[in-house]
């Protein structure tokens, strides 16, 4: 049986606080930024960014959105682009899969990404001497010069498979797999499940009225999902929202 | 036959000694392990049957790996024999309960998720079908490393060509693949990288 | 000094009139000076990697991608002259075919080259051989250049070996001699490879769905903007070979060919460029009214950013791409050499221009709703390295130049050879 | 025979075509993208097995459950612990990064004094020393955990005194203290029955309290909802992260707070909203207007929306005697969903004076925030556990960093109930290093141990009989069978949490308005951190991305 593994992600819920992205990082071994990264150079596969109504002074508001990869089900644009297969869509689990050992560092995954999901590693990944003992074993640590991304904590998907094989069974309990954005998120603002199982409660939300995708008209269909119940929010998020006009006063 | 041809076999047979004798030599270093161990030994004497007895698997599917130094003091806590290796282990690891820094045959780069429940419970394979019959050694064989990329070179096999290998002679990606392939068992890239 | 001169003047075809060795070296001294810079470049993008650039995770393709994509255009002089000449016999052209080859070879080996710095880790650039994606241009793309080099140094070997000294090992002149009639073949395996090769690399940015300022609609697996890169490099190959000849003129203070192939290369390429501009202009109403609009982009998205305004579109179309088609139709300009080089020097700018912006205005223009238009300069290590492939390019040519027969002496204007 | 240069030539030529056909070449290749993916200088995970272990964050005064993976036996990741009855799971952004701190360039490692490096043998004579010459003060920024308690004893028995530094959300909490009588360590706010929230500069939703706490409320009563059941109202100069979430913002000018907290009252009052009749602020509704930059309507407003959705709990970023009063006269104090007692406790420690110069030296433990800067002649010894830089002390003393002590930790200021959990250590810190109370130990053997006062402090919750402990399941204390049982639950992660204190024991009364209070508004995002630095991590909010601005004090 094979599963599409999504988010849906509460954009009402979301407070800004960082946290999923640090956790990412700890998660996945990404390195401390190193010393002239900047927001366009920097890695974090978890990226949350601001989003405002345009407007100054008392009458400003701000929401905040995660983007991570999006896991683009069709027409993959990352995967048709790689000149030598380090990228893939997984057929058991949905995963868009970015081989860092196999990538080149031609970059042109990243050129074709609309969601700029994708980060290039300029500099050789380094920890203050002895933090590499705080590295995590499921992971292995990038080099300078390859593209990578998320993988929807691959590694914890791993350590279920083994759980389930332990067990002799054949799929994995989706209690054992969370991401660790997922997991970080102290509103409980994302919700991660199995897209094609309609038992799952990610299910449901997905299809709900007031949830939406990025770019949903290019046609990717991306499997990380966003939801607002607040007009002006979905009309800065949502290129193809029809804009209604209380928009105007959000 | 014409000196030119002559000279330019000469040169060609030079290359083919270099490429496929000296070469070979030259690509990997020869380490000791630190201790000398008799699987053999230890399976008749101790009673041991199956590899699973040491080499284990938790509740949550974590290999144990090579056994810890307090599972061998478990017996070895005096000289069990006047062999020198084991009073290397005895005084140098059991008495000061460290770590024997074993070199591991079979260890797969840190890129590789390799999962032994996978594979041994799920899929039933013999632990033989890839390290072959490992338990009947009665010494540890010299541990050879790639100069260059500092893998074992039980990874890439003990034929430099790896043309008419020995069965299980090789672990590279390819030979995962090959037997991935032969039981239909699709699996993407992060199925055995991480 | 003295016996330096001696050597070099036995190396230089007999008869042929060459500057004077010191000369020579001055010339090649600052060249030579800009080559280094780049290898230097080069080496600390190599040791310290691509935080040298000043390219981004928004800017993944820089000023490198651009040049790589503009200078292979230039380039196409080569594989078309070729097919000119072999395959559509005409022979005319043959004076300028040998150093349309040393063009091709130079652009595309410095293309090459500068792919190798881009790449993040061109240890592994041959994974694109063993494990190749077959629905990637990129894949299609480094195929093609990497087989065409292969044909053009093929090409190439003809004329190195009819150098004065080479001549003289009796089995290198019999080589020359049978090879000489696999020419015509490889023109026409090359025309095929970079014919196929120039449309992928307008493939490129034509596939890529995500980025609606480049995605195109096409014909089969080929956006358009395959097929208006083809017709683009073929329009300005023969324009950037003039150049070229015309500059190698200029420094030489000869006459190397006819007038009559420069009114030919000038014909070629105003027409085609001609039939360029009208294609393209039907390509950019369809994107505009019809692609883009039916993933929710607007025309508005793409052009109300200053400077890559509509004004670039305006640019690229007219002065760089109309005026310059019709400076080289047109008898009253078309047959004055001045005019020629000036309308070959747009129609070049224009092809540029179209280059840069496909590749930099993509991605400086937002896609997400809440995204900024960015903007991005190469830092010094782009452009030396650059300067570098350019110096080369120069090198090589002016050594072509002095060592191997480019052009045939040309009757009636070369006083050192009778006039039979 | 002679070997011409064509012999050689060819020789070569044969050699060429030659190896093409061994594997060199290919082998050579093959290896060398290898080596790319394991270049020697980029560091890999260690080999060995992985365990789960549970604890609390010990960063701040927050006391978070965690639970940390741990790998070859160091932590390598932490996560929040869904049954913690307070932070449900959550964790501060700074606390998921928090394992990498003890390798942070900034660990302080050996002694120093006056920036040179000394011994442990040296400070211990110095303090001494101190101790015999004169009062010495030892301050604590934790009060009530047992190495407090060590502490206190030392203090107590060398006639010195035993200080605490509060932190901003205590001193919120000053105000109440004065006019009840009651310790600050006693009170806290009822957050889980307000349904109207108004926070004068408070970061409600970024890091304030217990982080989750509040957070996990607000995503389940009021985000995005336009008529929510909780109203978060955030008045504040600028758009925080919390003004930005927050059902309503209304910015008013920096430190005007209590103007506008004298306006409303002036609303609530005259428009009969409150129980209330006085006293009346001496501030006229059109003062406040002026000197918050707030429109009349939008005051009457702001009064009207919170008289009308109640309980209404007004919270203030640090003391601030005008906003603590709004309580009052909302009837918020001692009620449900208002300012409450959560503990028994008679008195409070002691906080440390504004003019310091009676003492000798003073000892100033780890949990003291590093920013925190007595301004004195006395002879200064600090423990810490990182360096921050930028501050004066003469002894800079090396103590345990994260995990790596065994400590208690007690309510934290803002919660509404009373629980206590143990820190274990997981990881062993080095030799050379310390923790005040080991070294005050070291100097009077008599000194309680920390070991004693834990096990004591159990078995007075056992002996009690009230409460819940949370750990994989809940029980009941009257469940449990022995201390001991409770002590190992406890020790393993679990956290006590006392049940619910009844309400109505707080009395607050103040005979006129309040005046004017300086306000030193605290706007740091992350100024509830304890440590001197941010883990390295930190720097992907607001170096590797755009979500925040860079922090001033503290080097990541």
């Amino acid at each position: 049986m094979n599963a599409r593994y999504g988010m849906v992600i509460d954009l009402d819920k979301c407070t800004g606080c960082g946290a999923c992205i640090v956790a990412c990082a700890t998660e996945n071994n990404v390195p401390p930024a190193a010393a002239r990264a900047t927001w366009r150079t920097g890695i974090t596969p978890m990226l949350v960014q601001k989003l405002t109504n345009g407007k100054e002074g008392g009458e400003r508001r701000e929401a905040f959105i995660p983007i991570a990869c999006m896991q683009c089900e069709h027409e993959t644009p990352c995967v048709s682009v790689c000149p030598q297969q380090a990228v893939e869509l997984d057929q058991k689990t949905g995963i868009v899969m970015q081989m860092p050992q196999r990538c080149l560092g031609c970059r042109y995954c990243m050129t074709a990404c609309p969601y700029h999901a994708r980060y290039f590693n300029w500099w050789d990944p380094q920890w203050p001497p002895g933090m590499e003992k705080s590295l995590n074993p499921g992971v292995s640590v990038r080099m300078r010069g390859v593209v990578e991304k998320c993988n929807l904590c691959h590694a914890r998907y791993h350590v279920a498979v083994e759980k389930a094989a332990a067990k002799d069974k054949k799929e994995i309990d989706i209690a054992d797999y969370v991401p660790a954005c997922v997991e970080a998120c102290a509103t409980g603002a994302i919700l991660f499940g199995n897209l094609a199982d309609e038992r799952d409660p990610v299910f449901a939300a997905a299809h709900s009225p007031d949830s939406f995708r990025l770019l949903e008209r290019i046609g990717t269909e991306p499997k990380v999902h966003y939801k607002t119940k607040q007009d002006w929010i979905r009309v800065m998020a949502d290129r193809n929202a029809d804009r209604p006009t209380e928009a105007q006063h959000g | 036959m014409r000196r030119p041809s002559v000279v330019f076999a000469v040169g060609f047979a030079v290359a083919m000694f270099v490429g496929w004798v000296a070469f070979p030599r030259a690509l990997y270093i020869s380490q000791e392990q630190p201790l000398d161990f008799f699987h053999k030994t230890h399976a008749e004497k101790s009673g041991l049957n199956g590899c699973d007895s040491c080499h284990m698997a938790g509740s949550d599917g974590q290999y144990s790996g090579i056994p810890k130094t307090e599972v061998c003091a478990g017996c070895h806590t005096e000289k069990l024999g006047s062999s020198q290796d084991e009073a290397l282990l005895v005084d140098n690891y059991v008495k000061q309960a460290k770590q024997t820094p074993w070199l591991v045959y079979s260890r797969q780069p840190a890129n590789v998720w390799f999962s032994h429940a996978v594979h041994t419970r799920r899929a039933g394979l013999n632990c033989t079908e890839c390290h072959g019959n490992y338990g009947e050694s009665d010494s540890l064989r010299v541990y050879e490393q790639n100069r260059i990329t500092g893998y074992s070179r039980d990874i890439w096999g003990h034929s430099i060509s790896r043309l008419r290998r020995a069965p299980h002679d090789g672990m590279k990606m390819t030979d995962c693949e090959n037997c991935h392939r032969r039981h239909h068992i699709q699996v993407g890239c992060l199925g055995c990288h991480q | 000094m003295a016996e330096m001169a001696v050597l070099d003047r036995r190396w230089i075809a007999r008869g042929a009139e060459r500057s004077s060795t010191l000369h020579f070296l001055l010339w090649l001294a600052p060249w030579m000076f800009l080559l280094l810079l780049g290898v230097y470049a080069a080496g600390l993008c190599f040791y310290y990697g691509l935080n040298q650039t000043n390219m981004d995770n928004r800017f993944a393709f820089g000023m490198w991608i651009f040049l790589d994509l503009a200078i292979i255009a230039m380039g196409a002089g080569a594989f078309f002259t070729g097919f000119l000449v072999y395959i559509l016999k005409q022979y005319d052209l043959k004076p300028v075919l040998n150093s349309a080859v040393v063009v091709g070879l130079t652009c595309y080996s410095g293309a090459v080259a500068v792919l190798m710095v881009d790449v993040g880790q061109p240890l592994r650039a041959w994974f694109t051989f063993w494990y190749p994606n077959t629905h990637s241009m990129l894949t299609e793309v480094t195929f093609c250049i990497s087989c065409y080099l292969l044909v053009l140094v093929l090409e190439y070997i003809p004329v190195v070996l009819r150098n004065r000294q080479l001549r003289k090992i009796p089995s290198f002149l019999v080589f020359e001699h049978q090879f000489h009639k696999l020419v015509p073949v490889l023109a026409g395996v090359g025309a095929f490879l970079s014919f196929f090769h120039q449309g992928s690399l307008g493939g490129l940015y034509g596939v890529l769905r995500g980025r609606p300022f480049a995605y195109r609609q096409g014909f089969a697996i080929w956006p358009s903007t395959f097929f208006l890169f083809i017709l683009s490099a073929m329009a300005v190959g023969p324009s950037f070979l003039m150049l070229v000849v015309a500059a190698a003129e200029k420094v030489t203070g000869r006459q190397l060919v006819h007038e009559s192939v420069f009114r030919k290369l000038g014909f070629i390429s105003g027409a085609l460029l001609a039939v360029y501009v009208v294609a393209k202009a039907v390509d950019t109403y369809i994107w505009l009214n019809v692609t883009s609009p039916a993933v929710g982009f607007s025309p508005r998205d793409f052009y109300s950013y200053w400077p890559l305004s509509s004004l670039f579109l305006f640019i690229a179309t007219v002065p760089l791409g109309l005026l310059p088609a019709v400076l080289m139709i047109w008898r009253r300009t078309a047959l004055k050499r001045g005019w020629l080089l000036v309308a070959a020097a747009l129609a070049c700018g224009g092809v540029l221009l179209n280059r840069f912006v496909l590749t930099v205005q993509t991605l400086a223009l937002p896609t997400l709703s809440f995204d900024e238009f960015l903007s991005y300069s190469p830092s010094w290590q782009e452009v030396a390295t650059f300067g570098g492939v350019i110096a080369y390019g120069v090198i090589v040519y002016s050594l072509s130049y002095r060592y191997l027969p480019l052009f045939e002496p040309l009757k009636g204007v070369d006083k050192n050879v009778p006039l039979d | 025979m002679k070997v011409s240069r064509r012999d050689l030539l060819l020789g070569t030529a044969g050699a060429a075509a030659g190896i093409v056909f061994t594997p060199v070449p290919w082998k050579l290749l093959g290896d060398v993208s290898i080596w790319t993916q394991n270049w020697p200088w980029i560091p890999q995970p260690a080999h060995g097995p992985v365990e789960t272990k549970q604890s609390v964050c010990t960063l701040c005064a927050a006391g978070c459950g965690m639970r940390v993976r741990m790998a070859a036996g160091w932590p390598v990741a932490i996560s929040g612990v869904s049954t913690n009855p307070i932070t449900k799971g959550a964790l501060c952004p700074l606390g998921f990064a928090a394992h990498q701190l003890n390798w942070h360039p900034r660990r302080l490692r050996e002694v120093r004094h006056h920036g040179r490096a000394a011994s442990w043998e040296e400070a211990q004579a110095a303090f001494e020393r101190a101790c015999a010459e004169g009062p010495v003060a030892v301050v604590d920024g934790r009060p009530g955990r047992s190495a407090s308690g060590v502490l206190a004893a030392f203090a107590e028995k060398h006639n010195g005194a035993y200080r605490v530094v509060l932190g901003a959300e205590s001193q919120a909490l000053l105000p109440y203290a004065e006019w009840s009588g009651t310790p600050v360590s006693a009170l806290g706010y009822d957050l889980e029955h307000a349904r109207t929230v108004v926070s004068f500069g408070a970061p409600l939703l970024d890091g304030w309290g217990t982080p989750g706490r509040f957070t996990r409320l607000w995503s389940e009563k009021a985000a995005g909802a336009s008529n929510p059941e909780l109203r978060l109202i955030q008045i504040e100069s600028e758009l925080s992260h919390t003004a930005a979430r927050a059902w309503r913002w209304l910015q008013i000018r920096k430190g005007s707070d209590s103007d506008l907290a004298a306006g409303v009252a002036r609303v609530l009052i005259e428009e009969r909203l409150v129980a209330a009749r006085g006293p009346l602020p001496a501030v006229s509704l059109a003062d406040a207007c002026s000197q918050t930059g707030v429109s009349e309507l939008a005051i009457r407003e702001l009064a009207r929306v919170m008289a009308t959705q109640r309980p209404t709990l007004v919270i203030a970023a640090e003391s601030n005697a005008s906003v603590a009063a709004l309580n009052v006269l909302l009837g918020s104090v001692g009620a449900p969903g208002g300012i409450i007692r959560k503990s028994r406790a008679k008195e409070g420690p002691v906080p440390f004076e504004a003019n310091p110069n009676s003492y000798r030296a003073i000892l100033i433990d780890s949990t003291v925030p590093w920013d925190f800067v007595p301004r004195t002649k006395a002879e200064i010894f600090r423990f810490a556990a990182w360096d921050g830089g930028g501050l004066e002390a003469d002894w800079l003393l090396p103590c345990p960093g994260f995990l790596e002590e065994t400590t208690d930790v007690p309510s934290a200021p803002t919660l509404g109930v009373e629980p206590y959990a143990i820190a274990t250590n997981l990881t062993a810190p080095a030799e050379t290093i310390k923790t005040a109370a080991q070294f005050l130990a070291k100097i009077d053997s008599t000194l309680p141990e920390i070991e004693k006062l834990i096990q004591a402090r159990c078995s007075e919750i056992f002996e009690g009989r009230t409460g819940t402990v949370y750990g994989d399941q809940q029980t009941p204390v009257a469940k449990f069978e022995s201390a001991q049982k409770l002590e190992e639950q406890l020790r393993g992660g679990a956290v006590w949490v006392n049940d619910a204190p009844k309400n109505g024991e707080l009395r607050c009364a103040f005979r006129e308005w309040p005046g004017e209070t300086a306000s030193s508004a605290v706007t740091d995002w992350a100024s509830t951190w304890a440590p001197a630095v941010f883990p390295p991590l930190a720097a992907k909010l607001y170096q590797e991305s755009k979500l925040r601005e860079a922090p001033g004090r503290r080097p990541a």
